[in-house]
């Protein structure tokens, strides 16, 4: 792969609560446009992971640079506007507003006209929300408040959107579904970390893959090659 | 008959009151999870505001409300920003005890400034009034209620026709996920607050007009907020002003038409009708569950 | 031989939802029975239901004889059921040792106070927090304040044990180790539901499995019954999967 | 470890000196008596300074009352205030040459019963609510029977009831009181150290995890607001007869309500002596604060800023902050200020 300018460079990156460090000397690359899958177990410190790369979550130590700018414990907003978006897990839409409210407001931080084509787009990628727009989201379904919650990152037209468990409690039908619109969504030119506790779906989906384990990245390399990888296969595919 | 028809006139104006004082309440608590003790001495800063402009600068007191709004307000904003702030994410308990210390400064400030005697608002206008069907009906309490109505509608405007209305009421559903489209939450909670304020300065000028003031008049107007918060349900302004008109009708007619009960027996009417309301139906009127 | 727990035809609603559609199967004393389902299947609820944190909408829970559908937790939980919760609640400003003996001291065993702590010591040292016993809870990692979880629960001496998830957020290795946990605190007598939405760790130390989906019983019999129930395989396993775990069943 | 064992034995040391501290200051109001002056000790006391200390067990009580409530189960009452002056009429009418006409120890033995009563009673229904709806509920039942008892000729209406003056009994007031104090200590101690302490800290720390083991939440709860109501109660019954006056204003003032709160909350809500501790430094500041001259508006002012002060920087209370060396320190400080910040 050509030394292609990295889009988001994660260096020596500890964070944790009270109850000890949940995540020690993560180090991350991400190349403009590829979909990365970053698996392992529940608890092993993803959504952490995310939770600081967002800006919601303190980091004790390490930096994390993106497009160019240091975004070491910045504050969400500076994050959001410096095109990182994060979907977090469990959807958490804003229940009491409609659906249309929910996508507007991933655009909140945007002054630019076309939130309009936007919203569009976003539409276009997931046609069933169309006739949803008026109801309030507390009020739809699982797989609905996922397409949602993905349509509300999209609208500040992120260059990298991360994605935080998206199968969490929906039907493996919905699942695919999910997926699938995440790979046009890259292939329309957004890169896209996917977090995913089932290891299979992640690594099928990605180009390049990160294992997850105890706050540590213990195997990192292409989807392919970490599919075939024995010690990824015994310990998540139970083979 | 004629009698029954008086209280109940009376009763919608003074909920007219309620509505506006509790509208600013009702939002510190719905948006911010705050029970704010403080906010009957803002109301009465609020009043004291409109009888400085009225006594010193011969302004009437409708003409002053949108001065004492932004005054209001800027104290708001400030008071979130430098103290409130501090105790967002405390228990809950704390937040009661740093408001009530809230509530002791601001009240023994207008000890200071202004001394305990009472001090009342009396525009030319203000004994006059009309009567319809043998009911009277006093003006200053009919513009009151006016300018109660118009203050839901601006904030029921605000938050669901604004940009920065829609960004107050995604932090109140969730506040990690409002962070996460790039929503200052700083900034949001001061704003609310300010805003609350500036109710909350404008029902104080409505009352100096309808009833003397002195600087410990507020304590009763905070928990009466409360119990018409909890009566109309949490959550829409819809619901403050339906619980706002009922509990001016309920106080009105408890005192007059229930035999037995005077005049002294306002908190104890109110606070009956908030218990009774608490365990029968926590979520209120027009509220979801809490 | 009478059931200790039996659930006839219980549901459960959350506004529209049926959380719980007329589940309802016995339990024998010592079994060890695990229930499975993806998240949403109604799992926490059904704990929840027989704990009396949530009182079902319809349908019967008896235990030991004693009807217990619309008995508050403090009178189950004396009748002789413990459990843990997924998400863990420990009693955070006490010790270790103290959480343990709060359990002793109400439950089923209500123990006084000298007696509490010991047997507080006893149920530490068998799920393996004995070395921990005088630390603040606040410094307590994942596995352990869940090890605490399942020590409280059992303080209170309960005839049944309800874990709820204690495997999850847990890598390969402490699995294994919360299963030897597990299979040391039946083999003291306890009858154990062992909720669970990770089909390999079940396997390891059920002897029978219901699968819960959407509120309904898809399934009840052995591990192996379950893991070749078109079903089940359908709504939950997936073909892959399925196949995966019978290569492993037979290897293991 | 180390920090724990220094800690450890600072807070031995500091208890042993607090208790030393507290038996002289009550012994020395004894020199005040005519026995001592004819032994010809010096009178180290005068008598606004038996007053003070009066009010000092007085609030001892009241705050360690508030403190099974707000500090141990973790139910923030906002109303305790209530009992006090249940506590305090309960006495007035016994002892009221028109009423009752009972001798003070019978005034002062009932003062407790009827608060305990009412608090079970009301507790039933107000302890099923939570967080603010728990405080305001209970603010505002304390406001009401206030207002009830002002509206009640029986109960002496606004101008209140006189109990019949006691001449030269300002160091038997001052002992009754530091009795009642003692009980409420010792009750608050023997509660902590017993199977319903642990029950009711447990209710605290998470009531559902409490009620799935096997406590009955709502009677623990009922329980411990009907012996808190007792103690504040019993403090209400003794000023009645001392102060020979009580009325709403006095019975049921929203001053008493906050100060008995914001000395356990300063002192360690909680704990056994953090109540106390609270209680010596809220009422050596108030009296030197309110001490120049009239102008009490300016300890009002003290008091809130020292409310949010205390809310902010000692939220567990000034015994937790001599708990460890580590609370000292000012990153734990920090730590403190960052949590709470938004």
């Amino acid at each position: 792969m050509a030394e292609r300018p990295a889009l988001l460079k994660v260096r020596g990156l500890d964070a944790g609560f009270g109850a000890g460090l949940v995540l020690s000397g993560v180090d991350l690359d991400f190349y403009p446009g590829e979909l990365v899958a970053l698996i392992g177990a529940n608890g092993a410190g993803k959504s952490t992971l995310l939770g600081v790369l967002s800006g919601l979550v303190p980091l004790e130590s390490g930096r994390v640079t993106f497009d160019g700018r240091d975004l070491t414990n910045a504050r969400p907003e500076r994050v959001v506007a410096a095109g990182m978006s994060h979907v977090p897990q469990g959807r958490r839409l804003f229940g009491t507003l409609s659906v249309e409210k929910n996508l507007r407001l991933g655009a909140y931080l945007r002054r630019d006209g076309d939130v309009e084509a936007d919203l569009a787009r976003v539409l276009d990628y997931f046609p069933a929300l169309r006739d949803l727009l008026a109801r309030s989201a507390a009020t739809l379904s699982g797989g609905e408040q996922q397409m949602v919650a993905i349509g509300r990152g999209l609208m500040a037209r992120p260059k990298l959107l991360m994605i935080d468990e998206p199968s969490l409690g929906l039907s493996p039908k919905v699942v695919e579904r999910v997926i699938e619109v995440a790979q046009a969504i890259n292939r329309d030119g957004t890169s896209i970390l996917l977090v995913e506790q089932d290891v299979l779906l992640g690594l099928e989906a990605a180009d390049r893959g990160y294992v997850l384990e105890n706050g540590r990245v213990v195997l990192s390399g292409s989807a392919r090659e970490l599919e075939q990888d024995p010690e990824v296969r015994r310990a998540y595919l139970g083979l | 008959m004629q009698l029954f028809l008086q209280q109940v006139v009376l009763g919608l104006l003074i909920g007219g009151i309620y509505v506006a004082v509790a509208l600013g309440f009702s939002l510190v608590w719905g948006i911010l999870n705050i029970v704010n003790l403080a906010h009957g001495a803002l109301v009465i800063a609020g009043a004291y505001l409109t009888w400085l402009l009225f006594a010193h600068a011969h302004v009437d007191p409708f003409l002053s409300l949108p001065i004492v709004a932004v005054a209001l307000f800027a104290f708001g904003y400030a008071l979130q920003r430098v103290l409130i702030n501090r105790v967002i994410r405390a228990p809950l308990f704390f937040t009661l005890l740093l408001t009530f210390g809230v509530n002791l400064m601001i009240v023994n400030a207008l000890l200071v400034l202004f001394k305990s005697d009472f001090r009342s608002v009396t525009p030319s206008y203000s004994g006059s009034g009309f009567g319809v069907a043998g009911v009277q009906v006093p003006y200053v309490r009919l513009a009151a209620l006016g300018v109660a109505a118009a203050l839901a509608a601006a904030v029921g405007w605000l938050l669901n026709r604004t940009r920065t209305g829609s960004a107050i009421q995604a932090v109140a559903a969730d506040r990690d996920a409002a962070r996460l489209v790039g929503v200052d939450l700083r900034h949001v909670y001061a704003l609310t607050f300010a805003v609350a304020a500036a109710c909350a300065g404008v029902a104080g000028g409505l009352i100096s007009t309808i009833q003397a003031i002195t600087p410990t008049a507020g304590e009763p107007y905070t928990l009466q907020a409360f119990v018409v918060v909890v009566l109309g349900g949490l959550g829409r302004v819809g619901a403050t002003v339906v619980g706002g008109l009922v509990f001016g009708l309920v106080e009105t007619l408890g005192q007059t038409m229930v035999p037995g009960l005077g005049a002294g027996w306002a908190n104890a009417i109110a606070f009956a009708l908030l218990v009774v309301v608490l365990v029968v139906r926590p979520q209120g009127l027009m509220g979801r569950r809490p | 031989m009478t059931a200790l727990l039996s659930i006839d035809g219980v549901t459960k609603r959350f506004g529209g939802v049926a959380a719980l559609r007329a589940v309802s199967f016995e339990l024998a004393e010592g079994e060890i029975l695990g229930v499975i389902g993806p998240n949403g299947a109604g799992k926490t609820t059904l704990l929840n239901c027989i704990s009396g944190v949530a009182r079902p909408d319809a349908g019967s829970i008896t235990f030991d004889g004693h009807e217990i559908g619309h008995q508050r937790p403090h009178r189950i939980a004396r009748l002789g059921v413990g459990r843990t919760f997924q998400i863990v609640k420990p009693f955070a400003s006490m010790t270790v040792r103290e959480n343990a003996a709060v359990g002793a001291l109400f439950g089923a065993s209500r123990l006084p106070l000298a007696g509490a702590f010991a047997a507080a010591d006893e149920v530490l040292e068998l799920v393996g927090m004995a070395d921990k016993a005088s630390q603040p809870v606040v410094s307590l990692t994942i596995p352990d304040r869940k090890r605490l979880e399942v020590a409280r629960a059992l303080a209170t001496r309960p005839r049944l044990l309800l874990l709820d998830e204690v495997m999850a957020g847990l890598n390969s290795v402490e699995v294994d180790e919360a299963l030897d946990m597990v299979r040391a605190v039946h083999r003291s007598g306890v009858t154990i539901v062992l909720i669970e939405h990770v089909m390999r760790v079940i396997v390891g130390v059920c002897r029978r499995v219901v699968v819960l989906h959407f509120g309904e019983m898809l399934a009840d019999g052995t591990p192996d019954e379950v893991l070749r129930d078109p079903r089940v395989i359908e709504a939950y396993l997936g073909e892959k999967y399925a196949k995966r775990l019978q290569e492993a069943e037979r290897d293991g | 470890m180390q920090a724990r064992l220094n800690g450890g034995r600072l807070r031995r040391l500091l208890l042993i000196v607090f208790g030393l501290a507290v038996v002289l200051v009550l012994l020395a109001p004894l020199t005040a008596t005519d026995q001592a002056d004819s032994l010809g000790l010096p009178q180290l006391v005068d008598r606004s300074q038996i007053r003070i200390l009066t009010t000092v067990a007085m609030f001892v009580v009241m705050a360690s009352g508030w403190n099974l409530v707000g500090g141990l189960t973790g139910y923030g009452s906002f109303g305790n205030v209530a009992f006090f002056g249940l506590g305090a009429y309960t006495c007035a009418v016994a002892v009221d040459v028109h009423r009752l006409h009972l001798p003070m120890g019978a005034g002062i033995a009932l003062a407790p019963l009827v608060p305990a009563l009412f608090a079970a009673l009301v507790g039933l229904p107000l302890l099923r609510l939570r967080g603010h709806y728990f405080a305001i509920a209970t603010l505002g039942t304390a406001v009401a029977v206030g207002e009830v008892v002002k509206n009640v000729d029986y109960l002496g209406g606004a101008t209140g009831l006189f109990p019949p003056i006691l001449h030269r009994a300002d160091l038997l007031f001052l002992y009754l009181m530091v009795g009642a104090a003692m009980l409420a200590v010792i009750v608050s101690g023997l509660i902590l150290r017993s199977r319903f302490g642990y029950g009711l800290i447990a209710i605290r720390e998470n009531e559902e995890a409490a009620s799935v083991i096997g406590v009955n939440t709502t009677a623990y709860k009922v329980g411990a607001f009907a012996v808190a109501a007792a103690l504040t109660g019993l403090a209400g019954g003794i000023f009645a007869v001392w102060n020979s006056f009580i009325n709403q204003d006095l019975g049921f003032s929203l001053d008493f309500n906050i100060q008995m709160i914001l000395m356990a909350v300063l002192g360690g809500a909680g704990t056994l002596f953090g109540p106390v501790l609270g209680v010596i430094v809220l009422e050596f500041l108030l009296q030197n604060l309110a001490g120049r001259g009239d102008v009490a508006v300016y300890a009002q002012i003290g008091l809130g800023l020292l409310l949010a002060v205390t809310v902010i920087f000692v939220p567990r209370g000034i015994v937790d902050f001599f708990g460890g060396a580590s609370r000292l320190s000012l990153a734990h400080l920090r730590r403190a200020l960052r949590e709470t910040g938004a």
